[in-house]
This record gives structure tokens, C-alpha cells and sequence, in this order.
């Protein structure tokens, strides 16, 4: 009897990157629906807007390439891409802005690359970036959250996100519902020589763990992180290292300066801090490869995002620290390679 | 005893072992034909050393080689030499020559098969001659001559013997059945190999997932009141039973990855290897049978069975029922390392401890697999058990960078298969790895001709050198001379 | 102490000579598709920007300003310049023949860097003291080689992608070093509070 | 701007000029430079035919060439497009296709030499380069197949035309030898 032939292994496991990806969005769940609890439905139109920009993108990208893009489109990778996107830029933003910002994600930092695999930068914090630089105004107006004030009602939030949508002027109907998010005002406010005390005493900052509004959707995306970390999806080297690199400095200076030295908690629930921390910072793609590399990678991301939080001129860092992390990563990789069994270290 | 560490890392796989398991080793009936291929796994093969049409009895030798990596054969069957020729093998290639061998329906023994009068009385050098001319080569998989093994951890003072009972490869559990049905033997084979290795501690491996067989060689042990014999249990990980993975496991030391297993003090032997040299000593029978699993979805009755070696595997599926369902892949071999076979004709070899005969139920995960591009997810460096990148290795393959082939270890890969197996993927790491494995060895081969090339070549330009500077004195001394004033001749001529 | 490390911090990341300021992108380009020669070119440069910036700062103090020759600086700064080159040149030569075969054209064309002109002029305006000018000049150098070296790992691991047919070689480095430029971007105003 | 000032000011140059220039010169004649561990580097990339086609007597010329910028990385057949990546490498520069003027690359070669027709001239053993002809006067020639390079520098002073290349016979290359004494 005549049989066909195969390299050995003859079985593998099965399991696809479709799946990750699936599950990484599944994981995005909660913090979705706080974000949409707390700021309205902003959101869900950014990642419509997201997701159909990304998908054409990809699809141009590779048709203009001459491959097939139906295996790319159904993975799912674009998907993570752009919800990573539209959980970073305000629920405020013009949808042209969001768009564009996908666009450039997907083609600048993924496909000039030579896409899926090859990218060194997050294509999500290249879009998100290069928005930040060249919008910055509209990159740092978000609504006052629900859970705190009680100024405007979820329908209130629903018509703003939408005229913020079609980029309405929003300054006529609702100035004082937008404004900075927290971490914007307490630097601000650092900035005109308050103390942290008399800032968190503040009504416009304060609120669960410290932040208004941002601290829920912290603490569900460290939910949602939590339960890539138990279906092996995410392994627990990259998230320690970044809330280490972030927290350690901070316990430190705010131990030694509470006047105006963010304390651990307030930078944990604060900002993009678990987002990164369990999704941004993890994209495989765009990490260092070994253990060892990836304890280096995380903490060099909790620390410069720590460094531009405390002295630099965003209020948030993370966006920059990953960028900063990501073209670190082949050096990192050069010298952490893991030792060889049976050879010498 | 439990083991006492572990190698890099490995991976629980599905064991599948209660098909082929439950029952006891069948004997196969004298085949009515048996091809011995030349190589018998390890990649070398013996020299014939009979024509066609010889008459051969069981246990005549009929191929014998003095080279180190290749082993002798003997005709497991009474009968005729029918012809000498390439045919289909279990072998790398596909194909390989082999000693086609015709029973006469008797069963005359050799006269030179004699039981091994006192196997204590001779010294490790001649018990390891013995052992090569009986055809000893390891029944594990690798079919590598124990002989040399011997030899070599003689050489290198190894104190520790290693039985490998791991059996670590979904599928396959002859030697399992092997040990709970002649733990005897094992024991037996396990003191003449550790005297012949010079060795003075032996250590029997068994995976934590065969209590029956760790009980029957547990027994067997405490009847030969030996303390220097136990039986240690190691993790049902695979792949335990990888050599210098279980060694590590076994003494927590490693195998330097350019020496010899020996270099950490360990020799290890396969326990069917003990099995068949106790064989040796009570019968003086060269390898003429293995035992073999059987198994697979596409087989009926998947078992264990001693065959001749040279049996046609389809006589050996056959023995178990025949095929079932729809086959899809004939495997020697497990299904994470085996080699799959274009024709049931091949012979069954020393090194074959497995017939996978594989349907879509067993194999499907691979063959509806879609290769995607590699996401540096880095699941395969979390299994690798050799503590290599495969994914760093994987793009220095595909650009054939060949430094960086070297520095990432791609001749440490042990061809496990488990970086195919987690890869998300779905990329046929291994293959990629064994292809660019091959290059490599190709380009050093060029390398080194042009390197000798090159010395052969400045000798040469030095020889030229040196003659015509030899040439040239010669001829200068003869001037020189000529014009001597005081010479003879030339004042003659004055 | 502290403002000579606020200096050296400055100079070679919040304001890097490469990445923030876009001098110097001639070596940055060039000599970056090869780790050693990458390594050999930030050695180099850190050395002749270390040595330029003391020995410019001592013509200055004490030769150009003491006979009122300051117009004549950009002159002097170069020449002088150009012979720490070459003697950088003449040193690279002897210790590693390759490292001048892989540096090339590149090792005399630290002359025309304008990151060390920059520098030796930059201490001038800023009225840099001898430590100050030696700081000066070493942390930009140890910037400038930081950013080299990163991006020489972030281009030899663009050669084995599969990046698109129009984008290989300079297009892609020009766009790795661009994304580079913005994940600075993050550092712009650092310290200015 | 007095004449005085002009005067100061082209002193101040020139003697400047002149200290750097004195510097270098004393400092070049203290350091040797060291081109052979370059030459060496070239040399192991080349295929070591020592055939000649780059028009240099060997491979060794030819690298001593390349490394002091006399001859570029194509002209080496033998080696073909591998051999110039590999050097564009070393040397950091563009890869770039083989000139055609120095020959085009073969497939791997040896010779072979007819013995039914050899009449035992011994005029090919001084031309192989590597000495892989064995043979003496009035006796039959062979080829050492394991030691030669194909550069065909054998076939030129044969009187009968009894010389032959033929392709490098297929080796099975085992992927790893096993590791034993």
C-alpha cells in the first residue's frame, strides 16, 4: 500500500492566532463597557470608525501587494489594532481624525513593514502618536466621566460624543462638560504650584482610587488582563515589569514628596496605565523576545512612562514609552538571548 | 525516587498509549520473507557479506562493517539470500539496500549461536566486541551501536549507566510492555551493560504515567540485591525521553552541547537494549527481533508485537487486524518525531519502536493547518526543551543567515517537534530547522574545501618558491665559480 | 553636579543630536546596516566630539577671544575639526582594517557632521566652561552613538522582513528612523517645568 | 579691518594648520597600519579556485586587491552571486551582479581525465594550482575528485584534449553527525 509522505510532527495542537486575537478583544469587554458606562457612547463610534478604516487599510495593503487579504482580514490582528486605538483617543474625537489615525497605524506602522509579524512599533501607538503631535487639542478633550460632579446625564453624553463625532464645535453647547482628563489636571494644576492634596481635594480629580472615571476602566482592563494571564495568552513577565517600573519610582518619590509626587495607586488607575500594562505593552509582535528581555522591556516602559508623567510635557507617557520600548527591543534581543542547553553562559 | 530537576521546559501531550497497551506482546509467526536494510537507523550501513542465492540459517551473519556507526546484521529466518537490492526502507530518502532474505519453513539455528558461557567472566573490552558482533544497536530509536557507546564512556570514565524507560512519545509503549512483562531481562542486560560501560551506578528511568511497568522493574530490582540499581520516577513530560533531556532530569547536570552524554559522567541505553543484550547472554542471539507498537487509529487491533526484524510493516499491520478507516499516513516511529513512509513494503529496523498508522482522526490538527505569518508570540521558545528562540530561528532560516544559524543553536534543536506542535501559526518550524540545518552543513562543507584548498595551494606556491630559489643559487654558485680568477680552466684560457 | 547632569541628559536624549535635532543624519543613514561598523562609528564620533569640543573650547578661551579673532571661529572649529578626524582615521586604521574598510567614506566625513561643528559652536553660544563643553559634547556623542546603535538593531532586523518591494533599503530606514524621531517626541519638554 | 588684523588672523590659521598638520604626520609614523588581517578576511570569503578569472594570479591577489579598493567585489565567477553577497557584506556595501567580463558562474565542477586517451605528458600537474593531478611522466594522470576546485587551468596545456569537467558528484550530506567516538 502506497501512502503519502510528511515531515514530522504530524499533529500540533491547533491553536490559531484567529483565537488570540478573538480573546484579546474578548478580554477588551470590560473595560469597553465601563468606558462606555462612564463617558458615553464615544467609544463604540471610534471603533466602528477604527475597525472599518483598518480593515480597508489592510485589505488595500495587501491587494496592492498582490496577496490574498482574506486570511488577514479574518485573524482579527487589525481588529486588536484599531480597538487599542479607539480605547487611546478621546470619545470626543471627529471621526475623520480617528480614521486617519487607523489608517496610519495599519499602513505607516504595519504594512511598510511588510505587515502581520514584521512591524517593530505598536501600529496602534504609532497612529496614536502621530495624532498627539500633530492634534493636540482635540487628543486631550475628553468629557467629565459620570461617576463623579454628576454635571450631565449618559443621553447629555450620548448627543456630545456624537457632535464631537461629526466634528460639531462643542465649545457652544457644552463648554465645562469637556475638559482635561485627570492626569492632565493634575498637571495643570502642579504646573500653577497647587499641592497633590489640594488638587485630589478638588472636585474635578478625585474620585474611586483616586481618579474619576479612569480608575474603572483601569480596573477592568486589569480584569480583562487577568483572564488573558489564565488562558496563557499573556504571560505575567511583561505586565509585572511595567506596573513595577512604573510603581516602584513612584512609591519612592512618593514617599519622599507626597505635596506633589504621584502616589503608586493614583498612577495604577490613572491614565492608559493597565491597558498598556496587559495589552499594549504585550503585543508579542513588537516585545522583546526572551524572558529576560521582556522583565527589560516592561520595566523601561513603567519607568519613562513615569519619567514623562512626572517631568514631561504629555500627561500621559505610556503612548511613548512603548514607541521608545519598541525600538529598543532588537538591542534588548541582542543581549538577552537565553542560554543554549548544554552550552556555556 | 523522584527526579531531582528538569531541562528547559517540554510539554504534557496527549499520550494515547491505552490503544496499543492493554495487551500483551503477540509473537509473530516466522515471516515468509524479511528485508534487512544496510542502515538500520542510525544513517550508516553495514557491508553484505553474503551473495544472492546463499544459504543463511537464523542468526547467520549476513552484512558486518567496521565502521563505528553502523552495525552487523543476522538473518532472523532459515532459508536463501534472494537478492541484494534498493527497495523501499524505514530510512532517511525513503530507500535504502537491503538483504532480501526467503524462509524455508525451517528453523535451523546458526552454529555459531551459542549462549554466552559466563558473560561475568569477560573483561568490558571483549563483552563490548561481543556486543558489536551480535549487532547491539539501541532499540530506542536512534539504532546507534551500543558498542561505540560503550567504548566511548569507557574512554571518558562514565560512572553513571542511564535506562531510558521514559517512553515519552504519544503512541508508543513497547518498551513500557517490555518492562512489565520481562523486567527480568531488563535487570539482567542493565548489570552486563553498566560492567561492559565500566560504569558502577545504574539508574532506570520511568515516566510517572506507568505504574505497572515502574512496579515490575521495582520487583525486579530488589531480587538481584544490588543497591547500586534503582528505578527512578521522572514527569510524563514530554520529550522526557530525549537523551540528554532525561539525563539532565535524572543527575541535574547537562550534556555540554558540543560533547558526549559521557562527558556528564552517564552512558544511556534504551531498556529494550538491556532486554536484548540479557538475550544475548542467556541465548547468544544476535538481534533478530524487537519488540513493536502497533497502532494508530487506521490499525483494527493496535497491540505490541515481537517481530523478525526485516518483517514487511505490512505484515506487521496485518498481525494487528489490518488497516481500518481510511489511512492517511504510514508513520514509523510516534507521531511528533516519526517518519512517515511512502509503502508498507519496508522492513521493520532496529530503530523502529513504533507503526503509526494515522487517519484523519490523528493527524487532522496538521494537515488542515494555514501557515500565517509568525507573530513573536515566543509560545515555541516557552516549550523548546533545548532552551533555543525557535522564532529568532525560524527568520535567520528563511534569510539563511548562516552566523546567525550557529549562534541560535539550530544544530542544539533536537528535532522534537514541540515548537510545531504550540505554534500558533502553524508554521512548520522543525522541517524549516532541519532544511536549514542541512544548508548550513552544505555551505561549511564548501567552506572547507575552499579552506583546504587555499592551504594546499600556498604549500604549493611555497614549494615553487623555494625551488626557484634553490634553482637560482645552483646557478649562481655554477657563475660564480666560472668566473673564479684562481680557477684552473679559466686561467688555461688566459 | 546636578545641572551638569540635567546637561548630559539634555544633550544626549530630551534633545538628541539625531533623533531631536536632525543633525548628523548623514553617518545615521549610512553606516547603520552593520552593528560593528555601527559600534565602530559611535566610538568614533563619541571620540572626535569629546576631543573637538575641549580642544575648541580652548581655542576659543584662549586664542580666538584674547586676540579678538571670534569671527574667524567657524574656520578654526573646522580645521581644527578636521584634524581630530583624522587622526581618528589614522588610529582606526591601524587598530582595525575592516572597521576602515565598513566605515569608509563615513570615517573622514565626521568632518562635515554637523553634530560636531554643532556642538563646538553650540558651547560657544551657551558659554559652556572647559567641564561644561567636555560634557557637552560627550553626552551628545553618546547620544548620537545610542540612537545609531538602536537603529542599526532596528535595521538589521528589518533585513530579514518582508517588507514590500518599494519600501526596501533607504525608504524603510527613513520611515524606522521618522518613528524613531516621533517615540522622541515623547521626551520634548522634559524638564521644562 | 586693518592689515594687522588680517595679518593675526592668517597667522593664526596657518599655524594652526601647521601644528595639526605636524601632530598627524608624527602620529601616522607611530602607528603601523595592519592590511593583512583585512586581506585574510577577504580571503576566506573567496571559493579559493585559484582559477584565475578575475584576472589575478589566485585568490589571495584578488583579495589583497579588493581591500585596497584596486579591484570591486564582481568578479568573481566561481563564488557567483553568493560570494559577492557574502563580501558586500563583510565590507558593508551593495551586493551587485557578477561582471559578465570575467566569465559567467557554473554549476560546481571537477575534472575528469580521460585515461584511454591521457599519453602521460605530465604537462597539467605544474597548472593545477592546488595539486590535485597525480601522476608522473609516461604514466596515467587522475584527478584527486575531493581536492579539485573546477578551474579548468588543466585543460589549456593538454595535447590531447583528454581532460574533462564534469559536474561535482551528489553527496548525501547527513545533517548531523552523531556525536561519537
Amino acid at each position: 500500500m502506497r501512502f503519502d509522505t510528511s515531515p514530522a510532527p504530524h499533529v500540533i495542537a491547533g491553536y490559531t492566532v484567529p483565537r488570540v486575537m478573538f480573546q484579546v478583544l474578548f478580554a477588551l469587554l470590560p473595560a469597553g463597557i465601563a468606558h462606555v458606562v462612564l463617558f458615553g457612547p464615544g467609544l463604540l463610534l471610534q471603533l466602528s470608525v477604527a475597525s472599518v478604516t483598518a480593515l480597508l487599510a489592510e485589505a488595500a495593503a495587501l491587494r496592492w501587494r498582490g496577496r490574498d487579504a482574506a486570511p488577514a482580514l479574518r485573524d482579527g490582528s487589525v481588529l486588536v489594532t484599531a480597538s487599542l486605538l479607539a480605547f487611546s483617543i478621546p470619545p470626543l474625537l471627529p471621526w475623520w481624525l480617528g480614521a486617519l489615525g487607523t489608517a496610519l497605524a495599519v499602513l505607516l506602522g504595519k504594512h511598510v513593514f511588510g505587515g502581520l509579524g514584521q512591524n517593530p512599533f505598536n501600529p496602534a501607538m504609532v497612529g496614536y502618536a502621530i495624532l498627539l503631535v500633530s492634534f493636540p487639542a482635540e487628543m486631550t478633550r475628553w468629557p467629565v466621566p459620570m461617576d463623579v460632579g454628576g454635571t450631565h446625564t449618559w443621553p447629555e453624553l450620548a448627543r456630545m460624543s456624537f457632535a464631537g463625532f461629526y466634528g460639531a464645535d462643542l465649545t457652544e453647547r457644552w463648554d465645562g462638560y469637556t475638559g482635561a482628563t485627570a492626569l492632565d489636571s493634575i498637571r495643570n494644576g502642579l504646573g500653577m504650584r497647587y499641592t497633590l492634596p489640594e488638587l485630589l481635594g478638588r472636585g474635578d480629580i478625585a474620585g474611586a482610587f483616586g481618579v474619576r472615571g479612569f480608575a474603572w476602566i483601569n480596573l477592568a482592563a486589569l480584569a480583562g488582563g487577568l483572564y488573558l494571564m489564565t488562558r496563557r495568552i499573556v504571560r505575567w513577565h511583561i505586565p509585572l515589569a511595567v506596573l513595577g517600573g512604573l510603581l516602584v519610582p513612584s512609591f519612592i518619590a512618593h514617599g519622599l514628596d507626597s505635596g506633589i509626587a504621584l502616589g503608586p495607586t493614583l498612577q495604577a488607575f490613572s491614565g492608559a496605565t493597565m491597558l498598556t500594562a496587559f495589552f499594549i505593552a504585550t503585543d508579542p509582535v513588537s516585545a522583546a523576545t526572551s524572558d529576560r528581555g521582556r522583565l527589560w522591556y516592561g520595566a523601561g516602559i513603567g519607568l519613562i512612562a513615569w519619567i514623562i508623567r512626572t517631568w514631561g510635557g504629555y500627561p500621559d507617557g505610556f503612548a511613548f514609552a512603548v514607541l521608545l520600548m519598541n525600538l529598543a527591543v532588537p538591542f534588548i534581543d541582542r543581549y538577552t538571548v537565553p542560554r543554549i542547553y548544554g552550552r556555556q553562559p | 525516587m523522584a527526579a531531582r530537576s528538569t531541562f528547559p521546559a517540554g510539554l504534557v501531550l496527549d499520550a494515547h498509549k491505552q490503544q496499543a497497551c492493554g495487551t500483551p506482546i503477540v509473537d509473530l509467526p516466522l515471516p515468509r520473507q524479511v528485508a534487512l536494510a544496510l542502515d538500520q537507523g542510525s544513517g550508516y550501513g553495514a557491508e553484505p557479506v553474503v551473495a544472492v542465492g546463499a544459504a543463511v540459517a537464523m542468526g547467520t551473519l549476513v552484512a558486518r562493517t567496521d565502521y563505528p556507526f553502523a552495525s552487523a546484521l543476522h538473518s532472523p529466518l532459515a532459508g536463501t539470500v534472494v537478492a541484494i537490492e534498493t527497495r523501499a526502507a524505514a530510512v532517511e530518502g525513503g530507500r535504502s539496500v537491503c538483504i532480501v532474505i526467503e524462509s524455508n519453513g525451517s528453523d535451523r539455528i546458526d552454529d555459531s549461536i551459542r549462549p554466552v558461557a559466563d558473560p561475568d567472566s569477560l573483561s568490558p573490552e571483549q563483552l563490548t566486541q561481543r556486543l558489536r558482533d551480535a549487532g547491539i544497536a539501541g532499540l530506542g530509536g536512534a539504532g546507534f551501536p551500543t558498542a561505540t557507546k560503550l567504548a566511548s564512556a569507557r574512554d571518558r570514565g562514565a560512572q553513571t549507566l542511564l535506562l531510558n524507560g521514559a517512553e515519552c512519545e504519544p503512541w508508543i509503549c513497547c518498551d513500557d510492555a517490555l518492562m512489565r512483562s520481562a523486567a527480568d531481562d531488563v535487570v539482567r542486560g542493565a548489570l552486563i551493560l553498566r560492567r561492559a560501560a565500566g560504569a558502577v551506578r545504574c539508574v532506570i528511568a520511568i515516566e510517572d504515567d506507568k505504574p505497572a511497568a515502574i512496579a515490575a522493574m521495582t520487583g525486579a530490582i530488589e531480587r538481584q540485591r544490588d543497591a547500586a540499581l534503582k528505578v527512578v520516577v521522572v514527569p510524563a513530560v514530554y520529550p522526557q525521553g530525549a537523551e540528554r533531556q532525561l539525563i539532565t532530569t535524572v543527575t541535574g547536570v547537562e550534556v555540554p552541547a558540543d560533547g558526549l552524554p559521557a562527558d556528564a559522567g552517564v552512558i544511556c541505553q534504551n531498556v529494550a537494549t538491556a532486554a536484548a543484550v540479557a538475550r544475548w547472554a542467556t541465548r547468544g542471539e544476535p538481534i533478530l527481533s524487537r519488540v513493536v507498537t502497533v497502532t494508530g487509529s487506521g490499525v483494527a487491533h493496535p497491540c505490541n508485537i515481537r517481530a523478525p526484524i526485516g518483517t514487511a510493516l505490512a505484515t506487521l499491520v496485518a498481525a494487528a487486524g489490518g488497516y481500518r478507516g481510511t489511512p492517511l499516513r504510514l508513520i514509523a516511529g510516534g507521531n511528533m518525531t516519526g517518519r512517515a513512509l511512502a509503502s508498507d513494503e519496508a522492513g521493520l529496523t532496529k530503530a523502529m519502536n513504533c507503526v503509526l498508522v494515522a487517519t484523519r482522526d490523528d493527524i487532522g490538527s496538521r494537515l488542515g493547518a494555514v501557515e500565517l505569518p509568525c507573530i513573536r508570540c515566543g509560545d515555541c521558545s516557552n516549550v523548546c526543551p533545548a532552551g533555543l528562540l525557535p522564532q529568532q530561528l525560524y527568520r535567520a532560516a528563511l534569510a539563511d543567515a548562516h552566523d546567525a544559524l550557529r549562534q541560535l543553536g539550530v544544530r542544539d534543536c533536537i528535532d522534537c517537534g514541540l515548537c510545531d506542535y504550540v505554534c500558533p501559526s502553524q508554521i512548520p518550524l522543525t522541517d524549516r530547522f532541519r532544511d536549514a540545518r542541512r544548508r548550513l552543513n552544505a555551505a561549511e562543507a564548501t567552506a572547507q574545501k575552499a579552506a583546504d584548498a587555499r592551504e594546499r595551494h600556498e604549500l604549493r606556491t611555497r614549494r615553487l618558491q623555494e625551488t626557484a630559489t634553490a634553482e637560482q643559487q645552483a646557478f649562481e654558485s655554477v657563475r660564480n665559480r666560472a668566473r673564479q680568477p684562481g680557477d684552473d680552466a679559466a686561467g688555461g684560457k688566459s | 553636579m546636578t545641572e551638569l547632569l540635567l546637561l548630559a541628559l539634555g544633550a544626549s536624549l530630551v534633545n538628541n543630536f539625531v533623533l531631536s535635532n536632525f543633525l548628523g543624519l548623514c553617518p545615521f543613514i549610512g553606516v547603520s546596516r552593520r552593528f560593528e561598523a555601527a559600534a565602530g562609528m559611535a566610538l568614533a564620533t563619541l571620540f572626535v566630539l569629546t576631543i573637538a569640543s575641549g580642544l575648541s573650547f580652548a581655542l576659543w578661551q584662549w586664542v580666538l577671544v584674547p586676540l579678538g579673532l571670534e569671527y574667524l571661529r567657524t574656520l578654526v572649529f573646522i580645521l581644527l575639526i578636521a584634524g581630530v578626524v583624522q587622526f581618528t582615521e589614522i588610529m582606526v586604521r591601524a587598530t582595525s582594517p575592516l572597521l576602515h574598510q565598513l566605515l569608509g567614506i563615513f570615517l573622514p566625513l565626521i568632518t562635515t557632521n554637523c553634530a560636531v561643528l554643532g556642538v563646538a559652536l553650540l558651547n560657544v553660544d551657551r558659554q559652556h566652561g572647559l567641564l561644561e563643553s567636555l560634557v557637552f559634547g560627550a553626552s551628545a556623542g553618546a547620544g548620537f552613538g545610542l540612537a545609531l546603535l538602536l537603529f542599526t538593531t532596528l535595521r538589521e532586523r528589518l533585513d530579514t522582513a518582508d517588507v514590500p518591494q518599494a519600501f526596501r533599503g533607504a525608504p524603510v530606514a527613513l520611515v524606522t528612523a521618522g518613528l524613531m524621531a516621533l517615540a522622541f517626541m515623547g521626551f520634548a519638554g522634559l524638564g521644562a517645568r | 579691518m586693518n592689515p594687522d588684523a588680517v595679518f593675526v588672523a592668517v597667522l593664526v590659521a596657518a599655524a594652526l594648520a601647521v601644528t595639526l598638520g605636524v601632530a598627524l604626520g608624527w602620529a601616522a609614523s607611530l602607528i603601523e597600519p595592519d592590511a593583512d588581517s583585512l586581506v585574510e578576511r577577504i580571503d576566506a570569503l573567496l571559493p579559493q579556485t585559484q582559477c584565475g578569472q578575475c584576472r589575478y594570479p589566485g585568490c589571495r591577489p584578488y583579495a589583497a586587491a579588493i581591500a585596497s579598493g584596486a579591484a570591486e567585489i564582481d568578479r568573481c565567477p566561481p563564488g557567483g552571486d553568493a560570494t559577492v553577497r557574502a563580501l558586500a557584506a563583510l565590507l558593508d556595501r551593495s551586493p551587485r551582479p557578477l561582471d559578465p567580463a570575467f566569465g559567467a558562474p557554473k554549476p560546481a565542477q571537477v575534472a575528469w581525465i580521460d585515461e584511454e586517451k591521457c599519453i602521460g605528458c605530465a604537462r597539467c600537474l605544474p597548472a593545477c594550482p592546488v595539486d590535485a593531478i597525480v601522476g608522473a611522466p609516461r604514466q596515467m594522470h587522475t584527478v584527486i575528485t575531493a581536492q579539485c576546485t573546477g578551474c579548468e587551468l588543466c585543460l589549456p596545456p593538454c595535447p590531447v584534449d583528454c581532460i574533462e569537467l564534469r559536474p561535482v558528484p551528489a553527496v548525501s550530506l547527513r545533517y548531523r553527525q552523531p556525536r561519537a567516538a
